[in-house]
């Protein structure tokens, strides 16, 4: 056992940072401190500066465009990024699709699209969820009837967020009935111009516009843009959902978070005193402080058992749990460390209106918006409900 | 011993499921949150019609005569509609200060006229450095003239954007720090030398920040008086918040037990999965630990048991971590859904985390409590 | 609603008060303090006092000798009694087998057993659990066959609190197989005496011996021995099960148990403070309390109901769960208490032979030893767990 | 970064578990427990002979050079036999004191013996009124002659009935509270002058209560220099016993998942209810935390990262947590059966019990992490 990271490490280590603390704008930050979602001209020339730099898709085979780095430096990239307060890259195209284009596409369709999502030109948005089918996903209903050259899609997708300024949708859809609900879906590319699609908001808890509804009303994809074999869907959506659990611990996004979390109580009074003086609050950060370092302790732990070539099953999901239950902790403790003026809320619209100063203290905004958000932790990507059935699973074997 | 609701407590709390069901279906409320005032005059007006407004005052006030335990009945019943309209700030604080305080004048000038609905008043007591602390109060108040005029600033005031009269809580003698020097006074909301920055809370409510310069006030009542009555009021109001917070409770319980038995994945509804039974389960013990404790302590201050502030903020923590717990879960077992707009157990969720802040949080009141063994 | 208790109920709460401060035997008090239970000759002569008195079966109709009092003052007498510090009077005979008896037995069963309950002659035991059953009972498989004017009984059963100090044991056993397993079983009441009872002792993880093994290898017992109808046994024992609940919550003894622990912490030193003075320490008392405030008023809240004549479901459930769940955090915060002395334990019998003083404060002794039995207290009369599962079966409803 | 094994590190593990399964299954460690000793000499042998007891020794003293990292995958291997050797008192508290402080004379009359198994040590730090602060020493030592002779109490003195000799903390200057003038004495079990009240501990181990008068010591290199030796010491057993802990609640976890899957109740197995399902699922996640905290913890150790102490704290936090968990749901998912002597999962319950309570509790990490933030 060994604890040091390579000489080499540490000075990539030390790139990171500089080129981060150097290049990341700040208007960007202050919105993602505030608990907003970055403005889609904004995340869209952040991706291209990290483009720019080589560093976009860390992921990707060096030949399709990615980094090279080793399961080290990848850790050691993400961890720097998110301590630098920076908001996750979109990942639909880089963390989704693009890699199952790459795994499985025609050649035809890797060089229609993979350029253009490393540039980041392209928008991409995910049609998975159903509103009948939630963590149960392979219930979808979504049909796709073959005609011609041409699929004709009907159904409607649910919790896709950013449909409103995508592009492009990746999109499961059923096309074939007399089977096992897995055996029938296919996996297929959906031009979001085409007619037919419909994309209405829906209006999260926080008030905010990032999710919709997609409606999809006859209509006609090209059967070049059905990724792989027909009805062999699903192993790609395995796939593409097992990409997307590298850094889903979220352990230097909590520490960002933490860090903010105690300058605010450094600050707040509580009559004469300050809050951070306060026994039984500080006795709280503690306690979650150490639930970091325990899920941190593990997240290098499973690392370093990927690195040394074993294959990770049920600790995915065991960081993914923890990983949603201490943000959802530290976003709430934040709210609290607001007091009183936790109950003020402004949604992102109501803030880009207002012409008198910000409400109460300037870290209040971003608290709850953020707490709002997080509640959706333990309920996306498989609720921590069935996370506990994946590992219960995994464990009486 | 008798925690059995009277025939007079049955008719008032039809009386309001009535209301809600009539007037506050989730489309309603949404629809008037979302109003500049933020609530129904109409409504309000329905309020004082029905009593509602009188309920907690003193039957030579004009009032009702209500108790705790009345007023419990009144506040759980509207928590299961999150009604909007200001009763709290206007009757439960502002009006009960002045009824506490106000001299024989001062309350016939202006208890009727909250009583009937006509006037609202809004209760600005705290400050952004007092966190929970009622009495660490910055503010101050100085004799001009015949009356007083005040500085200062004051935070988080409840619905004072609709209020006609805000009762300020100032200092006129003492520390920062001392419970001793409270005085309030009777604000007018056109006063010269007063600044409001208004904004919605996160339940869909309103409140302010005031900034006072040189802002003219009527003393209501004695000078140097105000800090045991703010006290009585706020351990009244807190009692009647958490009672709403069961009445929000047992509604997120409703929806989400209708939810997880119609909601169907892998093939069968989840409220199949003793997981989520047990969830639900959990949820109804915090449900019923949490109005048993209120209950009790309204009956507690009904009784005038003295030192009742270790029991408010036993009930407070109770209620708190209730809410949080039963809110919270209400919302997972919903999954997606939950988490829109668009369905109601995200706005239950957010009341319970707005009551869960009001009157000192669950921190506060564990500090006041283990203070006191 | 109404908090006060009348006049009356007032008067006669102090005089319960009054009585036990001045009967209570001293050496009894000092080992259910030391979280030892009581010998038996200890708590027979302390029953005896309490019968003198009239008030050893409040449960019990006045015309087999009970006390006659209303719900309230069955609380008050409870509540009284538990604060007082003395250890609960035996169930066995007094809250279980008693009212079966009265309810359903012969009048020469009446005749034979009530009278020397009353007076704590007879010391009962209960032959329910067996090892192939626990929360499960209806499953049990002990056998009872007619044969002329007895039932030849064989089989196994378990946890037989006190079995070694019992003359009598009242017993589930399987008269009929080709049913519905609850339809098979009769009710029967054994003279531990007879031929062919073995009782072995089972050591608790407190390293005492109250629990018992009993064997039962051909052992006859009269057919006057039956109580009511053969195969009708399920009915009387969930009588009997339904009876164990009032004071099932606990609230008294945890409260009495509650200011040990203060007291505890009021003289524990941690380097120059007092362990009351560490806010942590003390948060987590606060907590405990709130819940044990939370559980009275819920406890009381229900008696109001009883009184109003509605019957009572999952509430006695919801009082079980939370109860245990509360006097085991009590008993594992005493533990804590102690520091490094938690981790010094002596058993009653090195107790009882020790020669030197005791080990370290006085206080020690007893709270490890009522923490290892505690642990049992979310175990035994159905687990937590199977009354949650009750309470899920009548919240669905 | 690596948490993966080495070649010795897995031989050293194996041989541990070849040692556990030949010399401490449940029937033989049970009847250990009840004997005066409480221990076996014979294992004690094997102790030695095996190098564990040098392992943790420099190379120079005669030790094997094993780093903490070492030590931990020695300690979770014995937790799995709950073994009752004095391997702790011996020698990763009074041998690790002796190499720590120690002049080189006293090292090589000390250490060989120590690591050979021959000489059993004792460490006598805590007091009655310290709870968890080891600066807070109320014993005192003073010159006499060209010795010291030692005055007090010390309690809780792990092993100090089978220990040849017992290494004293006493204060040679200062306030009671003061980290500086403590110094550490090595005094002969048979000294004059002291006095022990021996007693078992929940765990089925051995403690003492000490009385010293007059009792004479040798102090232990130089005067004065205690306190840092001492927090270096009980840092790194800290870690030791926090592995310990990772096998015995990896135990714990092996039994109850078979005892479910074995145990049925209404006609299916207890493991097939969902709920128990999760609760294993907590558990596996508590003893994952606790493992993964555990041995970075040993690797800053061994980096020599500054300021470990607020990591050893967070490590004892959380494996204290994980312990209560585990062990009390290994517990509860036995029902009656795990609240007998007769079956092992009480005894690993109980080993947790006293781990938690060893080198300061839960409670008091929490506050030392705390104050650190």
């Amino acid at each position: 056992m060994e604890l040091r990271f390579s000489a080499e490490d540490l000075a990539f280590q030390k790139e990171v940072r500089t080129f981060l603390k150097e290049n990341l704008p700040a208007g960007l930050l202050d919105r993602s401190d505030r608990g907003l979602h970055p403005l889609k001209e904004d995340i869209v020339a952040w991706q291209k500066v990290l483009h720019n730099k080589g560093w976009i898709a860390p992921n990707w085979p060096v030949e399709y465009g990615g980094t090279g780095w080793s399961l080290t430096r990848k850790y050691i990239y993400d961890r720097e990024y998110f301590l630098s307060g920076a908001p996750q890259t979109i990942s639909f195209g880089l963390r989704m699709v693009g890699p199952v284009i790459f795994s499985f596409g025609t050649q035809e369709q890797k060089d229609t699209y993979l350029q253009d999502i490393l540039e980041s030109n392209t928008w991409w948005c995910q049609g998975f969820s159903e509103p009948g089918s939630g963590s149960d996903l392979a219930s979808l209903s979504t049909r796709a009837v073959r005609d011609g050259d041409a699929y004709v899609i009907n159904g409607q997708k649910i919790w896709t967020t950013f449909a409103h300024w995508a592009d492009m949708m990746f999109c499961l859809v059923r096309t074939k009935s007399d089977c096992k609900p897995q055996e029938g879906i296919s996996f297929i590319l959906i031009d979001m111009n085409s007619p037919g699609v419909e994309v209405r908001p829906i209006v999260g808890l926080d008030l905010d516009h990032t999710l919709n509804e997609v409606f999809l009303d006859n209509v006609r994809v090209p059967v070049q843009n059905l990724i792989g074999e027909e009805n062999k869907g699903w192993t790609y959506a395995k796939f593409l959902l097992g990409n997307e659990r590298s850094g889903i611990a979220r352990v230097a996004r909590s520490q960002y978070q933490l860090a903010k979390l105690k300058q605010i109580a450094g600050v707040e009074h509580q009559g004469n005193g300050l809050l951070i003086d306060d026994a039984s609050f500080r006795s709280q950060i503690a306690r979650i402080e150490i639930e970091l370092k325990a899920l941190e302790a593990m997240e290098l732990r499973y690392l370093s058992q990927e690195i040394a070539g074993r294959k990770l099953t049920a600790e995915t999901s065991i960081l993914k749990i923890r990983g949603a239950e201490i943000i959802q902790a530290i976003r709430s403790l934040t709210v609290t460390a607001l007091g009183p003026y936790g109950l003020a809320y402004e949604p992102d619209d109501v803030f880009r209106r207002r012409n008198d100063g910000p409400i109460g203290p300037e870290h209040l905004h971003g608290a709850m918006a953020d707490h709002l958000y997080q509640r959706a932790a333990t309920i996306y990507g498989g609720t921590n409900e069935i996370q506990r059935n994946i590992v219960a699973k995994a464990i009486a074997g | 011993m008798d925690f059995e609701l009277s025939q007079e407590q049955i008719m008032l709390r039809d009386s309001v499921v009535r209301f809600v069901q009539d007037h506050y279906d989730f489309a309603q409320r949404k629809a008037l949150a979302q109003t500049v005032l933020g609530h129904s005059d109409e409504n309000w007006k329905i309020f004082a019609e029905m009593g509602w407004l009188a309920l907690p005052f003193a039957e030579e006030n004009g009032g009702l005569g209500g108790q705790a335990v009345d007023v419990a009945v009144l506040t759980e019943a509207l928590g299961s509609g999150i009604t909007l309209e200001p009763l709290f700030s206007s009757a439960l604080l502002g009006g009960r200060m002045v009824e506490t305080l106000g001299s024989d004048t001062q309350k016939s000038a202006i208890i009727p006229s909250v009583l009937a609905g006509e006037t609202k008043l809004a209760l600005a007591y705290s400050e952004p450095n007092a966190r929970f602390v009622l009495t660490y109060v910055e503010t101050t108040a100085e004799r001009s003239g015949e009356g007083f005029v005040l500085n200062g600033r004051k935070s988080v005031v409840l619905q004072a954007a609709s209020a006609d009269r805000i009762i300020v809580v100032a200092r006129t003698s003492g520390g920062v720090a001392d419970a001793k020097g409270l005085s309030a006074f009777v604000v007018d909301a056109e006063a010269s030398g007063l600044r409001r920055q208004d904004y919605p809370t996160v339940d869909g409510q309103r409140a302010s920040d005031l900034w006072l310069e040189n802002t003219p006030g009527e003393l209501l009542g004695a000078e140097g008086c105000a800090a045991p009555a703010l006290n009585a009021v706020i351990d009244a109001a807190t009692c009647a918040v958490c009672a709403e917070a069961v009445g929000v409770m047992q509604a997120v319980l409703d929806i989400t037990k209708e939810y997880v038995s119609t909601r169907k994945q892998y093939g069968r509804a989840i409220g199949d999965n003793q997981v989520v039974q047990h969830r639900l389960v959990d949820m109804s013990i915090a449900l019923e630990e949490a109005k048993a404790i209120t209950e009790m302590t309204a009956m507690q201050l009904d009784e005038g048991v003295p030192d009742i502030s270790a029991q408010i903020s036993a009930m407070k923590v109770k209620v708190g971590d209730a809410a949080r717990f039963v809110g919270g879960q209400g919302l997972q077992l919903h999954g997606g859904i939950g988490m829109t707009d668009e369905y109601p157990v995200g706005h239950y969720y957010k009341r319970l985390m707005a009551i869960e802040a009001m009157f000192g949080d669950t921190n506060h009141h564990l500090n006041h409590f283990a203070s006191a063994i």
